[in-house]
């Protein structure tokens, strides 16, 4: 019989304002095997962890039973405890009576009863407990940081530094990102090339890193220290370590009629291209969507003018496979469609533009040159209306997003500055619900534009916008007004609101990385653990765990990277001792675990067993690798013997569980 | 001896049944068994019931006593069902018969009271075998079907029903019906008894006599090896008595129960250091040595086998006593 | 048919290809026939039979005849062949030690369905074309063959004979059959309906084991049921809730590996009929996610340890229009 | 249905940890009411449900089980989820075959991010079995002493 403490915890009044903890007590007090029962305000504190520690080694108890908040949040700090103590920490149990009971039961007498209940099943559960000892596994002591934006180059700079190998993937042909498009940056107005395009060149220069661009991440295997990640490098028809980068391809290619997605479509590049001057690797890749040569068989141009010989237009994609101890999820963001936004008119002007497009046409090495020129007629527009918070703050979530994109507000203010200043004779118009700047320096950059540069900011929203005889015709609420305004202007920018990018999801999945409704990556903990997943080994760095901007991503990237160092530097890791284990005495052979473990963690022996009457059997039975078996639980439910438990979780357990709560 | 138009069989179990719980046998052939009597059940037409009418007596599961637990109490509850006088109608003379076997296991010393509350508070009403099937052999052990014992023997003959009290009880019994006339049952021809294919079946080299030449026959090898362990002879079997007790936790109590045990189980008599009965070997001699060998060996003679051939007909492989006795009691051909 | 089986038997004995065969052998009367292991050319000739009664499969003995030693000669009708595949793919068959030969069958007849028609005292029985000639201690019955065909012969799924070495008789093929019309009838009735109905079925169960011990997909070193630390470990149908869990969790057990043979059906002394369970397990995966007949293809995967992405919800089960 | 408006029933959720668990936390963290009906048995994967913990929970007292686990496709253990679906979808079709009312089991699946939605289903589940009234076809009568 165990000897079980049971410890209820107030969590100040969190719990104990609608469980009476004293009765929670009482009540666990008379269960069987229960020797000590008390309740405390914070068991959590270091308070409350000694009065466990000094219960465990004044009484001798044989398990712990805490009932407090959910065990994602303090399970781990009570198995500590009392393995400090001397009990095996999976001796101990949580019932989560604060966000499965106190927070959701207003009444207190249901509330009350239903923690008796959790309480009690946790007692019941901690009578089969047995103490568990974690295995180690190996570490595989090389990252794999997946986006090769600003929040990728920085995370991978930094485990590069730390000593680590480090591979980036990028789907492009070139590392850099969003930021390798925007012009000047928020609220210092530095240009955002000189400040990235040193970085892309370090990342490319550091001995510890490799940069896959134009390569995707096609399956993950594995777990924490131990993943094993296939990667497909797509073929980009151009020999990579033979290219010079000199160019002269991409202006001897006859097909002209590209768009060009680095300006996003507002002008037109070759089919063999290099994305932009700066980008790393400084190698041409040829779009198979319209080289002739590889649609047709015809033309070979590129090749012919090649002095180095590096075309190659039998490439194919090629699958690599590597390994890696921990992998950072950097896929970053992009502006959503403006399909949905037709009262923009975004499809029937080409003068209405997105705030990325005007980004472009801000650019010196935009397709405009830097020279502000509406797309539709190439003359400078006089009247800007910028339309904020475009599929932001949307209720319902059918056309936009329900969240805030945090940058359009600082991004539009800078816009709205740039345009006075560098040409006063226009005006400048800036709709929106609320301005956001918190941040450093955020909100004197946007008094600045309003008082300095006298940009017109409107509260309100516009309603409509309609092209007429070369004009938008704005209709706008101005709320703090009383009045509709309408304005005739020649170029509209719409603020679209950013989402997470379209590989994230697929990603996701690969990683059994959880997200939310948004797609964003979820984070182990909102405060705690901003910079790692849920799922063991994988970090998340940048804009795919939600929208931020350049310092945010910049410091969330360091963040992961110490998250990943850290990782890394261990040899090998504790496992998780709540595996499986098969009973070779009840094991029939048939295979029906192994067929379902994803871990292949499962393999089978012939094994000699005494028979009865002094006679031998050679049998088949399993045998699970406890450094592999990640304790997922699927292969018990398979057997159909039982022989295959789950230590931590067994058939036993849980029944005994079921037992105490349907009482 | 009293007599019974057939056409008022109804009226009669309805009497029978005002006065205590009646259990007629009832349902299809292969099915039947016997069960409590409401209005409308009828007779059924097969021989004999697929269950014997030891449930009665000896039920398959039985709640023997509780254990409850309050708090860190335990309290011990006798949970024995209040006895209720109750008639079985219809008893064929083999599982009759069996009543006294299973008497000279549960009611010796020390008796087994639930059994005995049963015995006493149970009425028993046999019924003559007409139409035997080809698996019956109760004549070859000494049973006459057609004219069986009980508190109350029963006759079918055209359409009247003759009753005669053996006991007290039934003499009671018998009284309580007033529809019931005097009469004398017919004499019976039935020459089908003489046709019975086992009618023969020679068991002298049973008994307690030869065991541990039968205990190591090398026969049991090849008679057990298609064996699959499972209890349906056991558990059709009027004269087989073993039982295990089991607790269930309900949670709040243990309930301590016994069931029937079947000498077929690997988990027969297992004790803490194995398995008595380590292959299925074992098990199978188990069985019919006690029915042929051990219990003759303590009861004059008197096999524990009554003839009833359900396990002939409910055998999966078609193993059953008859062939056992046949093989071991064979003698070795040179 | 008969006469060349046993021929065979002697054949692989005499030539040394099987130290033994598993086969039938005869009883006390016609039907009672035992499944047996044969040594001698004697105890063929004189006890080997293949008739009409020779129901029970052998596949699942040869779990423990495949690991005795030496190679084990076994004779098996169609059907039993599928139990004998499953077996091997589930490692518990040993196909090394093993010399099957497939013997085609025209369907077996149960001496239950006989005495069912009301046919008692059963001596001897004489096939008549599609009749049945009976004699019995009360004379001689007629009864179409048909009628004398236990249920799973009637609806027979398929005649072809896989993984044997040899053949004696025609190979036969799958054939279309009505094995699933029952439980579409009682999928079409109401809860309540279905509900009285197997309650009056099950309420029979005498846990005797029978079907479980037959069974060649429950073929397990120790069976939860009998595994007190199993905690479903039930010894006596104590109430309707434990005839319930055994054989929910029996079926449960053999989805996706139940191969149809319908032994279980055959030997239950209470005349249960529990392949209706096992033809609905069999029925629901054919239809979610695929026909599947287990045994029949040594590489398909059990349905039960597979899956497709986009398989439907389980609420499947509520929206389905049975009935309301 | 006087009965039912007193009927307070048993359900058991069996969450997996990574998601479903951690989306009945959410639940709590942002104080989404739910009956007090529901008990939540975590399991690591919605994989780990053996159909015997179903029968056990009915058997017991319960008057409703659910799982809950990751969405398709987003397990944890990458697969669990899919073989939990199959699993279930065929027990629950057997449990329906014997009569047994469908409504008082079901499969839902509720990511971490989805409090909401946990909440929602629990309030809608519970407010269905309440409806059926207590368990009948599935009890043991043993454990109904009280």
């Amino acid at each position: 019989m165990q000897k079980i403490g049971v410890f209820v915890c107030w969590c100040g009044s969190n719990i104990a304002a609608t469980v009476d903890v004293q009765a929670v007590s009482d009540a666990l007090a008379r269960e069987p095997g229960v020797v000590f029962s008390t309740n405390y305000q914070y068991m959590c504190s270091q308070a409350g962890q000694d009065m466990i520690q000094e219960k465990i080694r004044e009484l001798g108890l044989t398990g712990v039973v805490v009932c407090s908040c959910s065990p994602r949040m303090h399970e781990a700090t009570f198995r500590k405890a009392c393995e400090k103590a001397g009990l095996n920490p999976y001796m101990v149990e949580i019932a989560n009576i604060r966000e499965q009971c106190s927070w959701i039961h207003k009444d207190k007498l249901s509330g009350t009863e239903k923690a008796v209940l959790l309480g009690k099943a946790a007692v019941a559960k901690v009578h089969l407990n047995t103490p568990l000892t974690a295995g180690e596994s190996p570490v595989t002591k090389r990252a794999l940081v997946i986006g090769g934006g600003i929040a990728g180059i920085q995370t991978a700079l930094d485990i590069a530094e730390a000593g680590f190998p480090v591979d980036i993937v990028e789907k492009k042909p070139t590392i850099g990102g969003k930021m390798t498009q925007i012009d000047k940056t928020f609220p210092t107005l530095d240009c955002a090339a000189c400040i990235l395009t040193p970085k892309m060149v370090d990342a490319a220069q550091n001995e510890n890193i490799n940069i896959l661009s134009y390569s995707e991440v096609e399956a993950v295997k594995g777990f924490v220290g131990n993943f094993t990640v296939t990667i497909r490098r797509k073929a980009r028809f151009v020999d990579e370590t033979k290219c010079t980068g000199c160019g002269l391809c991409t202006e001897k290619c006859p097909q002209k009629k590209v768009p060009n997605e680095f300006n996003l479509g507002l002008d037109t590049r070759r089919a063999i291209y290099i994305p932009f001057a700066q980008a790393v690797p400084k190698a041409a890749a040829i779009d198979p969507n319209y080289c002739t040569m590889l649609k047709t068989g015809k033309c070979g141009v590129c090749s012919k003018v090649c002095t180095v010989g590096a075309i190659d237009y039998q490439q194919k994609d090629e699958l690599l496979e590597r390994e890696y101890g921990a992998i950072v999820a950097a896929t970053g963001f992009e502006p959503i469609s403006m399909d949905k936004f037709d009262e923009f008119a975004y499809s029937q002007s080409p003068d209405v533009v997105t705030s990325l497009e005007f980004e472009r046409l801000m650019n010196a090495a935009g397709p405009t040159g830097g020279t502000l020129l509406r797309p539709s007629d190439g003359t400078h527009p006089h009247t800007l209306v910028f339309v904020q918070c475009v599929g932001s703050r949307c209720d319902g979530g059918e056309k936009g997003k329900p969240y805030c994109s945090k940058i359009c507000c600082m991004y539009t203010a800078k816009h709205a500055m740039l345009t006075r200043e560098k040409y006063p004779d226009t005006e400048v118009y800036v709709f929106y619900i609320d301005v956001r700047t918190p941040g450093k320096n955020f909100d004197e950059f946007y008094r600045r534009a309003v008082e300095e540069y006298g940009v017109h900011y409107v509260k309100g929203m516009v309603g409509k916008v309609v092209p007429e005889n070369g004009k938008l015709k704005v209709q706008a609420s101005d709320l703090l007004g009383g009045q509709q305004l309408h304005i005739d202007a020649d170029m509209v920018v719409l603020a679209a609101a950013v989402e997470p990018d379209k590989s994230a999801r697929p990603l996701a999945t690969m990683l059994t990385a959880s997200m939310d409704t948004n797609d964003f990556f979820t984070e182990a903990h909102p405060k705690l653990r901003p910079v790692e997943s849920p799922t063991a080994g994988v970090f998340l760095s940048g804009a795919c765990q939600g929208p931020k901007d350049i310092p945010e991503t910049v410091a969330q990237a360091g963040a992961a990277a110490a998250k990943v160092i850290g990782l890394l530097s261990k040899d090998r890791l504790t496992c998780n001792p709540c595996v499986a284990r098969s009973d070779e005495l009840m094991c029939n052979g048939c295979s029906a675990c192994e067929k379902v473990c994803p871990y292949g963690a499962i393999t089978y022996i012939d094994k000699e067993f005494r028979g009865p009457n002094r006679t031998t059997l050679l049998r088949r039975v399993a045998q699970v690798n406890p450094a592999v078996c990640q304790g997922c639980g699927a292969c018990t439910v398979a057997c159909p013997s039982g022989a295959m438990d789950l230590q931590g979780f067994s058939n036993a357990q849980i029944m005994a569980e079921v037992d105490a709560i349907c009482k | 001896m009293k007599k019974l138009p057939l056409s008022q069989l109804d009226a009669f179990f309805a009497a029978l049944a005002a006065g205590q719980e009646l259990y007629i046998p009832a349902g299809d052939a292969g099915t039947a068994a016997f069960t409590p009597w409401r209005e409308g059940l009828k007779l059924t037409p097969a021989l004999n019931t697929s269950r014997s009418a030891k449930d009665l007596f000896f039920p398959q599961v039985e709640n023997l006593v509780d254990f409850k637990v309050t708090g860190k109490q335990i309290e011990i509850i006798e949970n024995r069902a209040p006895a209720k006088p109750f008639v079985i109608f219809g008893v064929r003379a083999c599982d009759c018969r069996s009543f006294d076997i299973l008497d000279k296991v549960f009611l010796a010393d020390p008796a087994d009271t639930y059994y005995k509350t049963r015995r006493e508070n149970g009425t028993i009403v046999t019924l003559a075998c007409t139409e035997p099937e080809e698996t019956c052999f109760c004549t070859a052990l000494g049973i006459d079907p057609a004219n069986p014992a009980g508190d109350v023997s029963g006759w079918i003959a055209e359409d009247t029903l003759y009753l005669q009290a053996n006991t007290g009880k039934g003499s009671a019994l018998l009284e309580t019906l007033p529809m019931l006339e005097e009469g004398e049952k017919p004499e019976l021809d039935q020459p089908v008894f003489d046709r019975l294919p086992l009618k023969d079946l020679d068991w002298s080299a049973f008994g307690g006599e030869r065991m541990m030449e039968h205990f190591n026959s090398p026969k049991w090898a090849s008679l057990a090896e298609s064996c699959l362990g499972c209890g349906s002879c056991t558990f059709v079997c009027p004269t087989c008595q073993c039982y295990d007790i089991k607790d269930f936790n309900t949670g709040s109590e243990i309930k301590r129960f016994r069931c029937w045990d079947s000498c077929m189980y690997s988990d027969f008599t297992l004790m803490s250091a194995g398995q008595p009965r380590p292959t299925q070997l074992e098990r199978f001699r188990q069985r019919f040595m006690h029915k042929l060998v051990y219990y003759p060996s303590t009861h004059e003679g008197e096999f524990g086998c009554v003839g009833c051939g359900r396990c002939l007909q409910k055998c999966p492989i078609s193993m059953n006593i008859v062939k056992v006795a046949g093989t071991l009691g064979k003698e070795e051909t040179p | 048919m008969q006469e060349r089986i046993k021929a065979k038997a002697i054949e692989l004995l005499e030539s040394g290809v099987c130290g033994r065969v598993l086969g039938w052998k005869t009883g006390e009367f016609f039907y009672d026939v035992t499944p047996a292991v044969f040594e001698s050319r004697e105890e063929i000739e004189r006890d080997f039979v293949f008739g009409p009664f020779c129901g029970a499969n052998l596949s699942k003995y040869l779990i423990a005849e495949s690991r005795k030693g030496g190679k084990v000669g076994a004779f098996l009708k169609p059907c039993d062949t599928y139990s004998f595949q499953q077996l091997q793919k589930e490692h518990r068959i040993l196909p090394e030690n093993v010399y099957a030969v497939g013997v085609q069958c025209g369907g077996m007849c149960d001496i239950d369905a006989i005495r069912a028609a009301g046919i008692k005292g059963v001596l001897d029985v004489e096939e008549q074309g599609d009749s049945l000639l009976v004699h019995t201690l009360y004379g001689d019955k007629s009864l179409d063959r048909a009628a004398a065909l236990s249920e799973r012969c009637r609806v027979c799924k398929s005649k072809k004979i896989l993984g044997c070495a040899e053949l004696i008789g025609e190979q036969g093929e799958e054939q279309p059959s009505a094995r699933f019309e029952q439980v579409a009838e009682l999928e079409a009735m109401t809860p309540e309906e279905r509900f009285a109905f197997w309650r009056g079925e099950l309420s029979r169960c005498i846990r005797c084991n029978a079907c479980r011990n037959v069974c060649p997909a429950c073929s397990c070193e120790k069976c939860v049921f009998d595994n007190p630390s199993s905690g479903a470990e039930n010894k006596a149908p104590a109430n309707s809730f434990e005839e319930n869990l055994f054989h929910i969790i029996r079926a449960f057990h053999v989805a996706g590996r139940c191969t149809d043979c319908g032994e279980c059906s055959r030997v239950c002394p209470q005349h249960i009929p529990l392949h209706l369970l096992n033809r609905k397990f069999i029925k629901d995966i054919n239809e979610l996610y695929g026909p599947y007949q287990a045994g029949a293809d040594m590489d398909a995967k059990p349905p039960l340890v597979n899956f497709q992405a986009d398989d439907p919800e389980p609420s499947v089960v509520r929206e389905r229009g049975t009935n309301p | 249905m006087q009965v039912n408006e007193t009927f307070k029933p048993t359900v058991v959720a069996f969450c997996c940890n990574w998601c479903s668990y951690a989306g009945a936390d959410l639940a709590g963290t942002n104080r989404l009411q739910y009956p007090a009906d529901v008990k939540i048995i975590r399991i690591p994967c919605s994989c780990r449900l053996n159909p015997l913990f179903i029968l056990r929970a009915f058997q017991r007292g319960a008057d409703g089980v659910i799982l809950c686990g990751c969405h398709p496709g987003d397990c944890h253990y990458t697969t669990g989820n899919y073989y939990a679906r199959r699993r279930m979808t065929l027990l629950f079709s057997m449990l329906d075959y014997l009569g047994i009312e469908r409504e008082r089991t079901r499969v839902e699946w509720v990511s971490a991010a989805e409090g909401a939605k946990f909440a929602e289903t629990m309030n809608d589940f519970v407010e269905t079995v309440t409806r059926l009234g207590e368990n009948r076809r599935l009890e043991d009568l043993r454990c109904k002493s009280e």
